[in-house]
């Protein structure tokens, strides 16, 4: 029966990862409100196309009991008005109409605002808050890049598309010949199944990332290094000599790196050490370094907040002006520290990967959760939200991992409200409140 | 029935009318400046207040991909710099790059109601307008990188003039941009493929294109004009900071053969001396050069002593001032056949010869100038510093005494090489200052209803109390009215406003997507149809019209 | 005989597309809660494929499913884990002053448990 | 809490009503002194704290003389950016001990979080003059960008201590974390215990440092547990770090002469 009513939609974006390809071609079945087929995708995207029949679920739970929208949101509101220390936290999936009404909110009530960059590339944001980053957007390293390295992460699991579509295989301006232009390094403690990619696989210690940038940074300012470098990073100092070389002679150089930088040992100095490299590079060819973002927009949410408060995440608003402070104001902080005496998290799911002591606290607190699916945070909310998914129901705007903004196409209609709509409706109900009060 | 408002008893400071300083009412009905408003209305009485129209920024950098780069790069620079929130506006932080809010309150506070942002990358548009529309109160506008942009380059290169025009026009309206912006014309080609090097000159063959400098310039000149963009061509000239960079700055200027262009923050271009050795002052030949033809305007972007924020699409210079900084931070972002940028946290200071020099050739350009309308204010904001510094300069211009006393101040080597130390005996006029910040910006974007107190004009008003201490006058408006509202009343915000997107849409030959699309197929990372603003991005825009 | 080894936890292509499905579902938790170990490392355990093993950490433990990785693949002494419920228990709360709990490279205590109780 | 009150140059000269009267931040409002403080009368620019003061911050922060009595735990940024006077901490204290500080002296008996004498992010420079004394142990990032000054630790200390040392002195009486000197320009960083040295610092010599002598005398002097074979002992000199100006130095006990 749906058959007359199946709908093409080209250009989509995918939001699944920072990639955020926009080249999808969805097939629609708009009564069955079902994406059917998917074009140009990877395996996580067509999942995160073709998986997506909604679930049917009451628009709003209050105590786990159906509610209606709108004595949701005057309980969430009055909650947040209420609240001496409430921690807004997620929004890296969700589109920068959205993270403007959540900031807008924890403006108005004092509170803390946080994204999941704080347990992604939070690290990386702190580094270059230390060294800065020589960087540029993907379809730089498309058409320019000669010599690709990746750091500490696994893209053919977590990124699939990014070799294909943006690093290593594409044709480009000065890299006519695709993959034969580019010489492919992989540097991680595991082979993973990127390792096939890569020209040189080099497998350093584990938790030895640091020692291995810092030396190569010494080999790269001619800076002496001692010569138990193999012992201590498992990379023999000829193999070490030969990518420094590399490095400095290539046309143009790309460090990506992923989380095996960014939650070891040493985290926002490992980060910081790759950045540093690929700064130093710069004094004999062109090089630039990206990290690479997990969330579809979680780049946007760095974006949004910082261009509201000067600061990329972990912000705080209790004296009535934005702070910032990793480690004070990040979302496992403080929850670990039970600080937080409500929080609101929007789409994320913290009670499923934060440490346990974290989730402890999220149980002892009145929790608001907007997220299109259940999940183990929306079970212990106070007040839970079911909301359409951005990219498929919901149109609006991402950030890809190199900053660059892209639109999303919607691919059939949700009978439930977007996280903008949610969030604006307690942002106008919190003014009231806090107005009042 | 729309609000009225009538401002009783001020003296009126408008320029483009011809009002110097005359006692008169200003009417006001709804967001429009009017003849008459009926008797009974609200009136703001200025006795003993100057009335000038609302400050208009030519040329700042507030929003967009490398200012929020900027902001995130220095968290210390807003540490110390909080903007609380109000009952009516929304909180932020400050220091020389300050958030969207931050940046529309502050601007309001000076009594501006209307800024440009300077360099926006075409692919950053979007960005761009989403932090626009989080900047309040003003109205706001940016300029668009098209000076480096490769597919541009290969049409000109193959003197296809036709789908050049064209595509100019595309990229524009595409964009929603005000107007179109040339930086460091050819330099991202060998920035970006030999080794980080830069152009040196106008006539140096950029790349392997049958191109120069000089050939660019001419020919988005030409464009800008051809199309009837309201503001011109906007023109960073190549080897800024470079001493004997004046050379380069009048083939520019002379590059236009009398076409209409504007060259922006001049004083970063006017220094004599030799390549390599230390710079010295040639403000004088610019001056002379503008002066002598009328079709050159430009902005000053004077130097103020303090911290600053290199913030440049000319990446190389970026790059080379990294080295003349303890500060360990140096951001380099490459855009995809469009442009990159540089930046590097600064500090302009009075002990340093060539910061010295800077700033007074800055003064030397406003102090020289025979028409101020064609030489008007900026800092280059946040470059050679905040816009926060603008009343501080205003008194520098209007007040002798004072800026005999900085000029003491400074490192004498560097005044010396200046006409500074012969006690220039200038003072800027009310009149002046209201020509520079004012009623210049505004002839020279071509907004024809800000910058005056005319019948018609918007009505974006500020009120200053008069003061001897003109620093104190500019930077504390008692009264600042934006379309008719009362934004500031007695040095209080009582109240938001959003402010609208200022932008233009020249018409072009739609056949130019054949030439478009395949080029983005090639060598851009997102699809061509994704990459056109809609006008979800600048809701209650108003599009300046185009054409002769 | 518990031993000392290093966790890495990461993400997976099956970890992601599950995870589209919902996190709720049992394919997410089968995923998330099956590591793999140095075969060499398993044998010594006396841990045939499938088998299970306790994690346990300062802050907290959780029994996983282990699978032999070759040597050159995965190097004696580590163990993966892909991101999950499970993984999670292991964080501390100490970020210093990062924001970011320690994920990959924790040291566990890992305790042979055997063959898995037949389900039912 | 954030109580930057608790500051002599604040309370001095306040009758203890008026003392009460004043602000402190909770959550995000405000709230008085006295609802959180019994307030006794305050002897002439001297302040005594006692209770559980963990979760209070910014105890001191800013303060330009007299000085803090704290009897148990104090909460994160103690003393920050201050510019003299004294703290004395009898327990533990949170992260941030003395950020930015320009002068004046801050001894803790018991242990120290994170960031001691360090630079919040983003600046330059972290803590440019006065003296740190820890008795216990000390977390990661120890005197991050110091510039000028003296950070003594007792015990052990985590990462990174020293890292982007632009000058000054750090002493660990117990072993350094990994990576310490990170990035480090000049400066000196001394360990009584083992440690692990970058390959990226190289080794000069064996010797017995005469300037040494004199700290550790001065800290014996204040409480600190100290050996004459290690006042009068030899150590041995990195020099480092390589990446960066190569003039700094990592020296490491080595027994006695």
């Amino acid at each position: 029966m749906g058959e007359e009513n199946l709908h093409v939609v080209e250009n989509a974006t995918c939001t699944f990862c920072g990639c955020v390809c926009d080249d999808q071609i969805l097939t629609v079945d708009r009564d069955a409100k079902r994406i059917t087929k998917v074009k140009n995708t990877c395996a996580l995207g067509r999942a995160w196309f073709t998986e997506h029949a909604h679930e049917e679920r009451p628009v709003a739970l209050i105590d786990g009991k159906e509610a209606s929208l709108e004595d949701a949101v005057e309980t969430a509101a009055q909650i947040l008005a209420e609240a001496r220390y409430p921690i807004t936290y997620g929004l890296s999936d969700t589109t920068c109409e959205a993270q403007r009404h959540a900031i807008a909110i924890s403006d108005v009530i004092g509170g803390t605002i946080d994204t999941t960059t704080s347990v992604c590339h939070g690290p990386s944001g702190i580094a270059f808050e230390g060294v800065g980053e020589s960087t540029c957007t993907l379809g730089e390293i498309k058409n320019r890049a000669d010599l690709v390295i990746f750091w500490g992460g696994n893209p053919a699991e977590s990124h699939p598309r990014l070799f294909a579509r943006y690093a290593i295989m594409p044709k480009g301006m000065f890299t006519p010949n695709g993959r034969k232009d580019r010489t492919v390094v992989l540097v991680d403690v595991r082979k993973t199944k990127s390792a096939p990619v890569a020209d040189i696989f080099l497998q350093v210690k584990p938790g030895r990332d640091f020692e291995l940038l810092w030396a190569l940074r010494a080999l790269v300012r001619g800076g002496r290094i001692s010569g138990d470098i193999e012992e201590i990073t498992g990379i023999p100092l000829e193999t070490l000599k030969d990518l420094a070389e590399r490095m400095k002679n290539c046309r143009y150089g790309v460090l990506l790196f992923g989380m095996g930088l960014t939650m070891t040992r040493g985290r926002h100095f490992n980060s910081g050490a790759l950045l540093a490299l690929a700064s130093d590079l710069n004094d004999f060819t062109h090089f630039v370094a990206k990290p690479v973002r997990g969330h579809g927009n979680v780049t946007g949410a760095d974006n949004v907040v910082s261009w509201q408060t000067g600061f990329p995440f972990g912000v705080n608003f209790s004296r009535g002006y934005p702070r910032f402070n990793p480690g004070e104001f990040t979302t496992v902080d403080v929850l670990s520290r039970g600080e937080a005496d409500a929080a609101m998290i929007v789409a994320s799911d913290p009670a499923s990967n934060f440490p346990g002591p974290a989730i402890e606290h999220l149980k002892k607190i009145p929790v608001i959760v907007l997220d299109p699916k259940e999940t183990m945070t929306s079970r212990l909310a106070k007040v839970a939200f079911t909301t359409a998914t951005y990219g498929i129901s919901v149109p609006g705007t991402v950030y890809r991992m190199d900053d660059v903004p892209i639109p999303l196409r919607t691919a059939f209609d949700s009978p439930y409200p977007s996280d903008q709509e949610v969030l604006s409706a307690i942002e106008a109900r919190v003014r009231d409140l806090r107005a009042a009060a | 029935m729309a609000e009225t408002l009538r401002i009783i008893n001020g003296r009126v400071y408008d320029p483009i009318n011809g009002i110097d300083g005359e006692v008169r009412d200003i009417c006001i009905s709804g967001a429009k400046i009017v003849e008459s408003v009926p008797k009974g209305g609200k009136t703001i009485d200025a006795q003993g207040m100057v009335v000038m129209p609302g400050g208009v920024d030519i040329h700042c950098h507030i929003a967009g991909p490398k200012v929020n780069l900027a902001r995130k790069v220095q968290p210390e620079d807003h540490r110390y710099d909080v903007h609380p929130r109000t009952a009516f506006t929304r909180s932020g932080t400050g220091g020389t790059v300050p958030s969207s809010f931050t940046t529309g309150y502050r601007y309001t506070t000076l009594g501006y109601t209307t800024a440009m942002e300077a360099a926006v990358p075409p692919i950053g548009a979007r960005h761009a307008l989403e932090e626009l529309r989080d900047t309040p109160v003003i109205d706001k506008g940016f300029y668009v990188l098209l000076g480096n942009n490769l597919l541009l380059y290969q049409l000109l290169s193959e003197g296809r003039h036709e789908e050049f025009l064209n595509a100019v026009a595309w990229w524009i309206k595409a964009c929603k941009a005000y107007t179109l912006k040339i930086v460091n014309p050819g330099s991202d080609v060998p920035w970006k493929t030999k080794n980080n090097a830069n152009i040196t000159g106008v006539n140096e063959q950029i790349g392997d294109y049958e191109l120069t400098p000089r050939k660019v310039v001419k020919a988005l000149i030409d464009a800008a004009n051809t199309l009837g963009l309201p503001h011109p061509a906007h023109i960073h000239c190549n080897n800024l900071g470079h001493s004997g960079n004046v050379a380069t700055t009048l083939e520019t200027m002379a590059a236009a053969e009398g076409e209409r262009a504007h060259i922006t923050h001049v004083q970063f271009h006017s220094f004599g001396g030799q390549l390599g050795k230390n710079p010295i002052s040639a403000a004088s030949k610019i001056s002379e050069f503008v002066d002598a033809n009328p079709n050159i305007s430009c902005d000053v972007g004077q130097v103020m002593f303090g911290k600053s924020t290199v913030m440049t699409a000319d990446a190389p210079l970026a790059y080379l001032l990294r080295n003349y900084t303890k500060d360990r931070r140096w951001v380099n972002a490459d855009t995809e056949c469009e442009s990159g940028c540089g930046i590097v946290p600064f500090s302009y200071q009075e002990h340093v010869y060539t910061h010295t020099l800077q700033w007074g050739i800055g003064l030397e350009l406003f102090l020289l100038a025979k028409d101020p309308w064609r030489m008007v204010l900026s800092t280059d904001h946040p470059n050679g510093g905040s816009f926060m510094s603008y009343p501080r300069l205003i008194r520098l211009l209007m007040d002798r005494t004072f800026r005999n006393e900085e000029i003491r101040k400074v490192n004498r080597k560097a005044m010396r090489k200046t006409v500074l130390l012969d006690d220039i005996e200038r003072e800027y006029s009310l009149q002046e200052i209201a020509i520079v910040t004012r009623a210049g910006p505004a002839r020279l974007l071509g907004l024809k209803d800000k910058g005056h107190l005319g019948v018609g004009a918007d009505a974006d008003i500020t009120i200053y109390e008069e003061d001897d201490d003109k620093e104190l006058m500019f930077s504390a408006p008692r009264y600042v009215i934006k379309d008719g509202r009362a934004i500031i009343e007695n040095h209080e915000f009582r109240t938001d406003h959003e402010g609208r997107i200022l932008h233009v849409a020249p018409a072009y030959d739609p056949d130019i997507e054949k030439t478009l699309r395949p080029f983005f197929d090639s060598y851009y990372s997102l699809q061509f149809d994704n990459y056109a603003v809609s006008d979800h991005y600048a809701p209650g825009a108003q599009v300046i019209p185009t054409g002769k | 005989m518990a031993e000392t080894m290093t966790l890495i936890a990461g993400r997976t292509s099956k970890q992601g597309t599950t995870l589209n499905a919902g996190k709720l579902k049992d394919d997410y938790r089968e995923v998330t809660s099956s590591g793999e170990m140095n075969q060499d490392d398993m044998a010594r355990l006396g841990l045939k494929d499938g088998d299970l093993v306790r994690l346990s950490t300062g802050a907290g433990d959780t029994v996983i499913r282990c699978s032999g990785r070759k040597p050159e693949d995965l190097p004696a002494g580590l163990i993966f884990l892909p991101y999950g419920p499970p993984s999670s228990q292991l964080m501390t709360g100490d970020t210093a002053l990062s924001g970011m709990p320690l994920s990959k490279n924790i040291e566990v205590q890992v305790e042979p448990l055997g063959a898995p109780e037949a389900e039912g | 809490m954030e109580a930057e009150t608790l500051s002599p140059d604040r309370l001095e000269g306040l009758s203890a009503k008026a003392a009460a009267k004043l602000s402190v931040q909770y959550g995000n409002a405000s709230a008085p002194l006295g609802d959180f403080f019994e307030v006794a009368e305050t002897a002439h620019d001297e302040m005594r704290l006692s209770g559980d003061l963990s979760r209070v911050k910014l105890v001191g922060a800013g303060m330009s003389r007299g000085r803090i009595q704290i009897e148990g735990d104090i909460g994160q940024h103690l003393g920050a950016t201050m510019t003299g006077g004294e703290i004395m901490v009898e327990g533990n204290a949170g992260d941030w001990v003395g950020p930015e500080m320009r002068g004046g002296r801050i001894e803790i008996r018991g242990d120290a979080g994170h960031a001691v004498g360090s630079a919040y992010r983003g600046s330059r420079v972290g803590m440019a003059g006065g003296e740190i004394m820890v008795h216990g142990r000390a977390g990661n990032e120890v005197g991050n960008s110091l510039r000028n000054g003296l950070i003594a630790i007792g015990g052990d200390c985590g990462d990174f201590a020293g890292v982007n040392l632009l000058a000054g002195t750090i002493i660990v009486l117990g072993a350094l974390g990994i990576r310490a000197g990170a990035g480090m320009k000049r400066g000196t960083i001394v360990a009584m215990g083992p440690t692990e040295i970058l390959p990226t610092f190289t080794y000069a010599c064996r010797y017995r440092p005469d300037f040494l002598r004199l700290y550790l005398m001065r800290l014996r002097a204040l409480g600190l547990t100290i050996d004459d074979a290690q006042i009068a002992g030899a150590y041995n000199r990195w020099s480092g770090d390589s990446v960066e100006l190569n003039r700094g130095e990592i020296l490491v006990y080595d027994g006695a002469a």
